[in-house]
């Protein structure tokens, strides 16, 4: 692949947003992208990309609803309904295709627009065969939880560090919505959800848009002086049906590890990687995440958070940014917040929270309950 | 389907065996409530309403006076620079006749609908809305209409505030 | 980024809506085998595929994995093992519940999937992993075809 | 511009399509899945890319609907995408089907639309309630088809185009279905029947609209080098274009789909057509309504602005006329599963192609286009395959 990252547009992210709507928050990222990559989006650019899903914006068919702040009108524009990960994906292989030069990427998140951002997710519910019961849709990650500590012995106070490590990390992230000084104790002492995953294991919702500029190696080399280097990405889905889960492995994170890795040449990662920004949707998925990706070995990963490994400070910092727990759930906007963060740590801009001689990193993603989505991209400061 | 393949593949259900008391059929009803934020633009478009005035948006570069406002030009993409009033009166560009609900139920009383171009906006510039006080035989496009508005006191800042449009007459 | 903004928080609006409908679901091809079985017969059916060693439960008129077609009904016990479970407090509008629920995922013999159920005649403290549990099963005159025509699986 | 691969393709596969089906959506995708891969003679171990093209999940009654559906799709420990621009989708989702393999990423793609407007009660219609802009348009408590019959009566108006004219694209596509067997509403009518027909939204009658439908279809998609393997007949997919208008449309003229334009334009350039009405063979135009097929007609550059009614009328939109229109019978004959409608046009183009549609294959044919049309009036995606 030679596409390449060279401009990033974002609002800050923020627990509600009552004096914009999600068009003005998108024309606000947007314009701020197509600046940085210094490129006008009636002339330059050939594709638009959003990533949306209509119960999250309370609009069917939201793909109506996009092109005008985003300077697409009468262009090509389409909406992915999926992670802003696969978004940007699907602008890397239009680009690719050779049927466009530079192409733009746009997920958000309005979700202080929801009333019922719990009954929405129990909507996502298989209407047979899983909503008959009368609970929080988290149960799903409640099993999953048990089942997943059980297996490899990692505990729930490791799951409650993460939750510190991640809020303590966005507190030098001026954008994110969730930073905070928050003891193990009082993750662990909070409001059980569905035992063991208690309220602060869960990432609090947020408002916030991002887009980011495209382009192919041409382009890129043209357009920026820092292009951030697509080298490896990857989208699996597993089985939707909760009865095929084995629900301690996320096969998903497993498989999309793999395949990227291979694409971008990296054989351990732990050594390779400068920094890894993981979906961290509840505290648990950090863990799980990691180790699935071969990051380190299934069972291990509590430890080396414990020993301090994925600090800031540490042989790999993970969510350096702060994660969903951190910076705020965004929905299908996170993924991009992931990378992001990426794309600022290896251009060197980082502020307060740089790593060291970032020079390859890793955004991983996982869509939610109920699914087994996720994705991942590979990014470099050299090609 | 092609000529090699002799069956489709699908079991049709007519409405009766769905409803049927032994028919295996699961009912929902999602809990999907919103809150959508109105923001700049249509904040001031609806406190407009709410004074009996319509507003749009005025782009400095391609000069258009948009309805209804957004604070940004689709066309030039640059933010828009000013709020100005417009006419409550226009012309119909399209109309049709509704004997149709909004749950595709038949009704008797025919809804007109119409899209108006706004006197004192750019050309082509038009809005949804209603039309009242008018045969559906004397519909025209271009005939020209003016804005009903419910009394002050009833205003709540929606586009309902203004409870329809009506033929102008011109003396 | 707009170059007018609103400075008077009283003049921000919103309008409140909803995305609701009424829905009624088919069960399926695969669907109204299985809940008819159990709504008339207190059996379990499941499909196997033999092309990749996989039995599904609930059926499935095909094999995710190799996309055979799957016509072969099969019975199996309508009990199996607690593979994992939650104690769940919120109900699925997200409101705090007066009684938790204890859900589990029963992983049912001689297959490959299970079912998402509740546990009964079971204290939350005294569910193991692994612990065998088997369908309680509504009365008849109760029964209207669906997971809900099992009360809840308890201890065997 | 140089596309990196061409991308063919080498199976379709279509269920029958009903106001209600029994199975489920997964279920009805794979039956359209398998079809697919058994005409192509291919095993789902071949496939590497999965593509999903369904319209709102409000039609279903599911949240992020393609993530339930993806098992029926092949979908399973696959990479998985679902592109979507509402009405669209359908002749969208083979487009990004196309750009998964001429990207080079994948070698290949399988490619699956799946409607079920059935689940909403009463009817489909309302669960388009929540399609408006909820601040300028849904507190009038509008219905869909009023905005469809505005932009049909400006058509009308501004051509002045009679109702006769319009009402033979019912005759025509309804008689064509005769012949498919998917079809839903297939039927012999006359123009005096659509005439008379109940008014539902002035100009729209009853004989002008497409039923809502359940219903899915698919295709095989994959590089030059797998194709030579499995046929010696591919479709080629030789043009893709895709525009979508502004979302404010009474700020728009309707009188002519200019976003079908930029699309086919787009689709042209790349397939090399600078003369569309002498250089395609026939066209699978998005018919909903019976004046949209001339209204994309007119998008696609196959007629000059108004004249498609006339065309339609002097019988050169017949099967067997000089340039076929809707051959499948369009949505108004065969149905319309949204999502899966527009892939059924372009299964069509892919039978007709391989000269494998039976009573329903066009004489010569060489080049096929498939459009659809979708959101609020604004979306044109356009498709061109060749033989």
């Amino acid at each position: 692949m030679t596409v390449a990252i060279v401009g990033i547009g974002h609002t800050d992210f923020r627990s509600t947003t009552p004096d914009v709507s999600f068009k003005e928050q998108m024309f606000e990222a947007a314009m701020k992208a197509y600046q940085d990559a210094g490129v006008n989006p009636r002339k330059d650019i050939g594709s638009f990309i959003t990533a949306a899903e209509d119960y999250w914006e309370g609009y069917s068919i939201f793909d109506e609803f996009i092109p005008d702040q985003l300077g697409a009108v009468l262009r090509s524009v389409c909406t992915i309904s999926g992670d802003g990960i696969q978004a940007l994906v699907t602008g890397a292989m239009q680009v690719e295709t050779g049927l466009f030069d530079i192409v733009a990427v746009e997920a958000h998140s309005k979700a202080s627009d929801m009333l019922s951002f719990t009954g929405i997710v129990n909507h996502a519910l298989d209407p047979v065969y899983n909503r008959s019961m009368n609970a929080n849709p988290f149960f799903i990650a409640g099993l999953e939880m048990r089942k997943y500590l059980s297996e490899t012995k990692n505990t729930r106070e490791q799951c409650a560090q993460v939750v510190t490590k991640n809020k303590m990390n966005a507190l030098d992230n001026p954008l994110a919505a969730y930073p905070g000084v928050m003891s193990v104790d009082e993750v662990m002492k909070s409001k059980m959800i569905s035992d063991p995953l208690s309220m602060r294991d869960v990432s609090p919702l947020a408002d916030g848009a991002i887009v980011f500029v495209l382009a192919s190696e041409k382009k890129a080399k043209e357009l920026s002086n820092y292009p951030i280097w697509l080298k490896g990405m990857s989208w699996i889905s597993e089985t939707p049906w909760l009865e095929s889960r084995d629900w301690s492995d996320a096969l998903y994170a497993r498989k999309t590890a793999q395949k990227a890795f291979k694409m971008a040449g990296i054989t351990n990662p732990q050594k390779q990687l400068d920094l890894v920004e993981v979906d961290d949707w509840f505290s648990y998925k950090e863990l799980q995440h990691l180790e699935a990706m071969g990051v380190c070995e299934k069972g291990e990963a509590g430890k080396l958070l414990e020993q301090g490994k994925f600090n800031r400070d540490g042989d790999l910092p993970v969510n350096v940014s702060g994660g969903r727990l951190g910076a705020g759930n965004l929905l299908e906007a996170s993924s991009l917040q992931s990378v992001l963060e990426c794309v600022l740590q290896l251009r060197g801009h980082a502020g307060k929270r740089q790593v060291k001689d970032a020079r390859t990193a890793v955004a991983q993603s996982w869509r939610g309950v109920p699914t087994a989505t996720g994705s991942m991209v590979v990014l470099g400061s050299e090609k | 389907m092609s000529d090699k393949m002799k069956e489709v593949p699908g079991v049709y259900l007519r409405d009766s065996e769905l409803k049927a008391p032994d028919a295996i059929v699961f009912k929902s009803r999602p809990n999907a409530k919103y809150v959508w934020t109105a923001g700049i633009a249509y904040s001031g478009y609806l406190e407009a309403f709410k004074n009996g005035k319509i507003i749009g948006r005025r782009c400095r570069e391609c000069e258009r006076i948009i309805v209804p406002p957004r604070m940004f030009c689709e066309q030039c993409f640059r933010s828009t620079d000013e709020w100005v009033y417009v006419k409550d009166t226009g012309t119909i560009n399209t109309f049709s006749i509704s004997y149709l609900d909004a749950d595709a139920n038949r009704i008797e009383e025919p809804i007109l609908v119409a899209v108006i171009d706004l006197d004192g906006a750019s050309e082509g510039i038009g809005i949804l809305h209603i039309v009242g006080n008018c045969a559906p035989d004397d519909l025209h496009i271009g005939m020209k209409l003016r804005a009903v508005w419910k009394p002050e006191n009833e205003r709540i800042g929606c586009v309902t505030d203004i409870k329809f449009f009506e033929p102008l007459k011109e003396d | 980024m707009s170059f007018d903004k609103i400075t008077n928080p009283l003049k921000l609006r919103h309008l409140v809506g909803d995305m609701e409908c009424d829905y009624i679901y088919t069960a399926g091809i695969a669907g109204e085998k299985f809940f008819i079985a159990l709504r008339d017969e207190e059996k379990f059916l499941a499909t196997p595929c033999k092309k990749c060693d996989i039995t599904y439960l609930p059926p499935r008129m095909y094999c995710e994995q190799c996309f055979s077609s799957l016509e072969e009904y099969v019975e199996v016990p309508t009990g199996g093992v607690v593979d994992t479970f939650t104690l769940t407090y919120e109900d699925r509008d997200g409101e705090p519940l007066d009684k938790p629920v204890l859900v589990g995922f029963i992983r049912i013999e001689n297959t490959d999937g299970g079912i998402i159920h509740q546990l009964g005649e079971v204290d939350f403290d005294s569910v193991k992993l692994g612990m065998p549990v088997v369908a309680v099963f509504k009365d008849k005159s109760q029964r209207s075809g669906g997971l809900t025509d099992i009360e809840y699986f308890k201890p065997k | 511009m140089t596309i990196k691969r061409r991308v063919a393709v080498i199976g379709a596969g279509i269920t029958s399509f009903r106001r209600r089906l029994k199975e489920t959506g997964k279920e009805l995708s794979y039956h359209a899945a398998k079809m697919a891969l058994d005409s192509a003679e291919m095993n789902l171990s071949e496939i590497e890319s999965v593509v999903m093209g369904t319209a709102p999940d409000a039609f279903d009654g599911i949240h992020m609907k393609s993530e339930n559906l993806l098992d029926g799709a092949g979908g399973t420990g696959r990479p998985y995408t679902r592109p979507f621009v509402g009405g669209g989708t359908g002749v969208f989702s083979p487009i990004a089907g196309w750009w998964h393999v001429a990207s080079g990423l994948f070698d290949t793609c399988l490619v699956v639309a799946e409607e079920k407007m059935s689940p909403v009660q009463p009817h489909p219609q309302t669960a388009f309630r929540t399609i408006w802009d909820p601040i300028t348009t849904r507190p009038l408590n509008p219905n869909l088809v009023w905005i469809f019959a505005l932009e049909m009566n400006r058509y009308m108006k501004t051509y002045n185009i009679p109702k006769e004219h319009i009402a033979e694209v019912a005759v025509k596509n309804k008689g064509n279905a005769l012949d498919h067997p998917s079809a839903q509403l297939a039927a012999k009518i006359t123009v005096d029947d659509v005439l008379n027909s109940e008014t539902m939204v002035w100009p729209v009658q009853r004989l002008d609209i497409s039923p809502p439908s359940d219903g899915a279809a698919a295709l095989i998609l994959c590089s030059e080098e797998v194709a030579r393997k499995y046929t010696d007949a591919p479709v080629w997919i030789d043009g893709v274009g895709w525009s979508l208008d502004s979302s404010y449309w009474t700020n728009r003229d309707l009188v002519f789909p200019q976003y079908v334009a930029e699309a086919a334009k787009m689709a042209y350039k790349m397939a090399k057509i600078d003369d569309p009405p002498k250089q395609v063979s026939f066209a699978e135009p998005y018919d909903p309504f019976t004046y949209k097929e001339l209204h994309h007609m007119e998008g696609l550059l196959l007629a000059k602005k108004g004249e498609a009614p006339k065309m339609t009328a002097e019988g050169i939109t017949q099967r067997d006329g000089k340039l076929p229109i809707c051959p499948s019978g369009g949505l108004l004959g065969v149905g319309n599963p949204i999502a899966a409608a527009g892939l059924m046009k372009c299964c069509e183009a892919f039978w007709q192609l391989r000269n494998e549609a039976g009573k329903r294959q066009v004489d010569g044919a060489e080049t096929g286009v498939c459009q659809a049309w979708g959101d609020l009036m604004q979306v044109g995606t356009v498709t061109v395959f060749r033989r």
